[in-house]
């Protein structure tokens, strides 16, 4: 048996909607293994998401996460009364200053790492954040 | 009445402080590190908050991000757990400035009982029994002198140690002269804090502890003792409820002089008061720990209490509430801790459990932060479960213990559950002829 | 001392038999059909037989084959847990005959309590309270005659039934009518036995029981009783104890009727005399189950003793083993019944259980016979675990019930803990408002 | 043995189908292996083996396996005095009673229900036997 590039998507497809996790094709012994996941190491259904690590490319979304370093409280600006540090679609160069996150009275300058595009802002102004939630998508034109 | 506990902790003690919150009607914030982002303290919380990453100094120990989670969460207060920052004074009295009740004793309750060789001056100064011992060695000459004078063998102890770490085992002179400088690099790598001193060593010691509660009102319980002599190099490993090596007048002796000494520092909220039983039955203070400890499940078994509702109790500024004003031990009880470790060599065995099946049925108590399907992480603690079993006697509970590890199945991990049925089995362990060094003398 | 026991039952009654004679240092053996081969109880056994395919008749109900299987294996005696065989005084006869010990009552007990109708005569001999009733009705006309001098509303009931099978509630002659033909053939087909007879309804009755022991040596001991009046179609789903519906006076006065009812018969092991609560206070005998029931562990948890543990000693030919004379209830305990049913269709789902993680900490008890991975077969009882618990009062119970039935997560079947939690939450549960039409009339 | 595609695509089918997590193929000393889910995949390791059922078909053994109807004592003879009922090689004939199994002080015969050959007896004379326990291997020639 010789398998094609068609053969092998196909193969590939069955496997997913099988539900199967393995499939063993070896050619001159002839030995053809398919595996199944056994249905229970799963656990307790009251999921939540892990939190994504700090600055990750993301295959269907283009551009880098800014992630927040600290628990605490985002604000967009250094005062009510300021401008954002900066709004969706600045360019940023490293070391601009793109949000505040407060902790223990602390007011802590997020800064960016590389030079892009803001194309997302991801928290509202004052609201909580926790250690690695997606404070900013930039891009990287 | 608190309405919203955050709980700086994980694993099993998580869990533990979880379910007495929310037997109250208190709800919970979890703190966790990113990999224990579907640990079971993350996912039984009411609301939980990733402070950092794996490492545990940026994370359970990270002092800032704890505070920001209880603000940002809106929590009255923080219950330390035991570990990690239970014991750091510094972070109860941050706790205080951010307007955030410590759940646990004061700031300076913490300081007074965690150097070692202050708290031996406190226990003698407040009429407790103390281990004959010195001050502190100053430099190598100086300690050959206070140990001669003392009389070999000694133990060389770090001030600044406790739990068992930061101890040494003296024989002779030469042995001193030999690891005196590399003890003390040793303790200040470890504790911060290079001061050693010596204290006469007991060869075959039982580990004796008790329980106690103080509240606001100036009230002082000592709910009974514990005997934690089985340890593997000072860690327990198996606790009981009473402990068959004292007679009903020490007991009650032990319990006056302890409610005396505790009264006159008004201590507030848990803590135990550990102390070692030389051969001819008497007991000298080793340390006091101003929180609550791993094994306080058995006590709660024999006195039919709730420890950690108490300290919620008493930190809402509630006078303590127990069932009874005198409270005696019914029946016996036994923990075995079961880690992730192998049972021989006690390699820590981190990875992801495939079959979790606890032992159940009458008189057994499960205290756990895992589940099938979870991964322990090789961060922290080796402990997976707590099994605690409680019957109307020794025997029974010994019977009750082995058959509850008969039928514990954890796949995927090495525990020691092999070693605690061959401790449970040993006929020493059911004649309660147990010391510290149980497991040295036996290999069981 | 029985060396070893078979245990001819299945699932949690099955381990909950295991665990108490493990504990006692009997060996034991399983039986199994073939869907059980890898059922807990098997796994946990020293020794298992299987017995038959999975149809019970061919299998648990199957008496040659469970004789065989204590023969081959050489036990002693024979505990047959509750439901199966438990309550046919044939297979207790031919255990005797085999010389096997019959772990429960005599033959001769099991047979005077196991027809409802000479069992409230019976009962009424014995001087305690019977609900108004009539004698059987040989026909249609005499079943009219005897309803109507009893009094619309009227429960037909048939005298083989019993555990709340085989009753209709009757509003009106024409009803009466309508239905009794149909009534008897369902007797006849459920029970081989197509006599009726009548009682009084009580409109809202609590369902209150009392646990006995009796042993050999004429000692009979009352239990306190149990609550067990959230049910739905007759079947209990949640049980407490002690009743809030009983005053200490009432309490004291049931448990001395009942001592000297049951000392008169001889009764011996463990049995339970259900009663009937009305609006007034007053309790009427409704049956007696001559066996342990599926709610025991309540009365486990609030008197500190080991039913199954005493059934055994009693059938070794010992006395009854209590830690105190007069036993008193300590706090207040409730257990939730989970079955593998839909919570509101109640439709049986039998499948596999992917997840599986029970409730622990302080206060709980689990008793089950699964465990994740384990396919729940759909020929036998849909009974997947008791969550128990305990707390110093009944406000606590019901908290800690609450939030152990929060962290309890079984997956991959559907079960009925949604409705516990519903009840658990319900105001008129807190209050204790109970009756046995609580979910018709609340339908939390 | 040779595999073609439709083949391979025909046995992932079945494997889902069936319920099954493994297939494994191999050519020369002809090895077709197939396995159903374990019933208890999380489940504790103090495992026995599923009891077979009554005539099962085996690929690596050829016959028929005659089974326990009963738990009970397995005799080979209706008396210690009397001959076998039957020994390795004898050919039987539907009816033919081939040993007994007492329980309840019962002796119950079993027969055979089919023709051909003992190949083997599984079980020594006097020992207990549970429902389902194989008694003898008979080839159908």
């Amino acid at each position: 048996m010789k398998l094609n590039w068609d053969q092998l998507r196909e193969l590939i497809q069955l496997l997913d909607e099988a539900n199967l996790t393995e499939i063993e094709v070896k050619q001159d012994d002839q030995r053809i293994r398919l595996r199944r996941e056994p249905a229970a190491a799963q656990a307790p259904s009251v999921a939540t998401d892990p939190a994504e690590p700090a600055a990750t490319a993301e295959p269907q979304t283009k551009g880098i996460f800014v992630t927040s370093p600290f628990v605490g409280t985002f604000y967009r600006a250094a005062s009510p009364d300021d401008d954002a540090f900066v709004e969706v679609g600045d360019r940023i160069a490293p070391g601009a200053v793109l949000c505040i996150v407060e902790a223990m009275k602390l007011m802590n300058e997020i800064e960016a790492e590389i030079e892009g595009e803001i194309a997302e802002i991801l928290v509202e102004n004052g609201k909580p954040v926790e250690y690695g939630d997606r404070l900013f998508r930039i891009e990287i034109a | 009445m608190f309405e919203k506990v955050l709980i700086a902790n994980r694993g099993e003690i998580a869990l533990r402080v979880l379910r007495s919150c929310h037997e109250r009607g208190v709800r919970t914030v979890a703190v966790h590190s990113e990999i224990d982002t579907e640990a079971l303290h993350t996912r039984l919380a009411d609301e939980a908050i990733c402070i950092g990453p794996d490492d545990p100094r940026r994370s359970y120990l990270n002092i800032p991000a704890i505070i920001a989670a209880a603000e940002i969460t809106g929590a009255d207060a923080i219950h330390p757990g035991y570990g990690f920052l239970a014991e750091n004074p510094e972070f109860a009295e941050t706790c205080a400035q951010c307007g955030l009740k410590f759940i646990g004793p004061t700031p300076g309750q913490i300081r007074q009982w965690g150097d070692k060789v202050k708290s031996r001056a406190l226990a003698r100064s407040l009429g407790l029994p103390v281990l004959e011992g010195t001050e502190l060695a100053t430099n190598m000459d100086d300690a050959v002198d206070k140990a001669t004078a003392l009389g070999f063998p000694v133990v060389l102890k770090a001030s600044g140690g406790g739990g068992g770490r930061g101890m040494h085992v003296i024989q002779t002179e030469e042995q001193l002269r030999a690891v005196f400088q590399a003890a003390r690099s040793e303790a200040r790598a470890a504790f911060g804090n290079e001061e050693l001193y010596f204290e006469k060593l007991i060869e075959r010691p039982r580990h004796v502890e008790f329980q106690i509660l103080g509240d606001e009102h100036g009230n002082i319980h000592v709910l009974g003792e514990r005997d934690c002599s089985i340890q593997r190099r000072h860690q327990k490993i198996i606790e009981e409820a009473p402990s068959i090596a004292l007679s009903d007048e020490l007991r009650s002796d032990m319990a006056s002089t302890i409610r005396r000494a505790m009264k006159e520092t008004g201590y507030v909220s848990a803590g135990t008061l550990e102390f070692l039983m030389d051969e001819t039955g008497s007991l000298t203070f080793l340390e006091m720990n101003p929180r609550i400890q791993v094994e306080h499940p058995v006590t709660e078994l024999v006195m039919g209490i709730d420890l950690v509702a108490e300290q919620i109790r008493i930190a809402e500024g509630l006078p303590i509430e127990l069932p009874a004003p005198n409270l005696a031990p019914r029946g016996h009880a036994i923990e075995c801790r079961i880690n992730a470790e192998d049972p021989d060599t006690f390699a820590p065995s981190p990875g992801t459990i495939t079959e979790f099946h606890m032992a159940g049925g009458t008189g057994v108590r499960v205290d756990s932060g895992v589940y099938g399907g979870w991964r322990v992480p090789p961060h922290y603690d080796p402990l997976v479960a707590k099994l605690i079993v409680h019957g109307p006697t020794r025997a029974h509970a010994i019977a009750k213990m082995r058959r509850s590890l008969a039928e514990t199945i954890i796949g995927g991990i090495r525990t020691n559950i092999p070693l605690h049925r061959r401790i449970l089995e040993h006929p020493a362990f059911e004649e309660g002829r147990i010391s510290t060094r149980f497991l040295d003398e036996f290999s069981p």
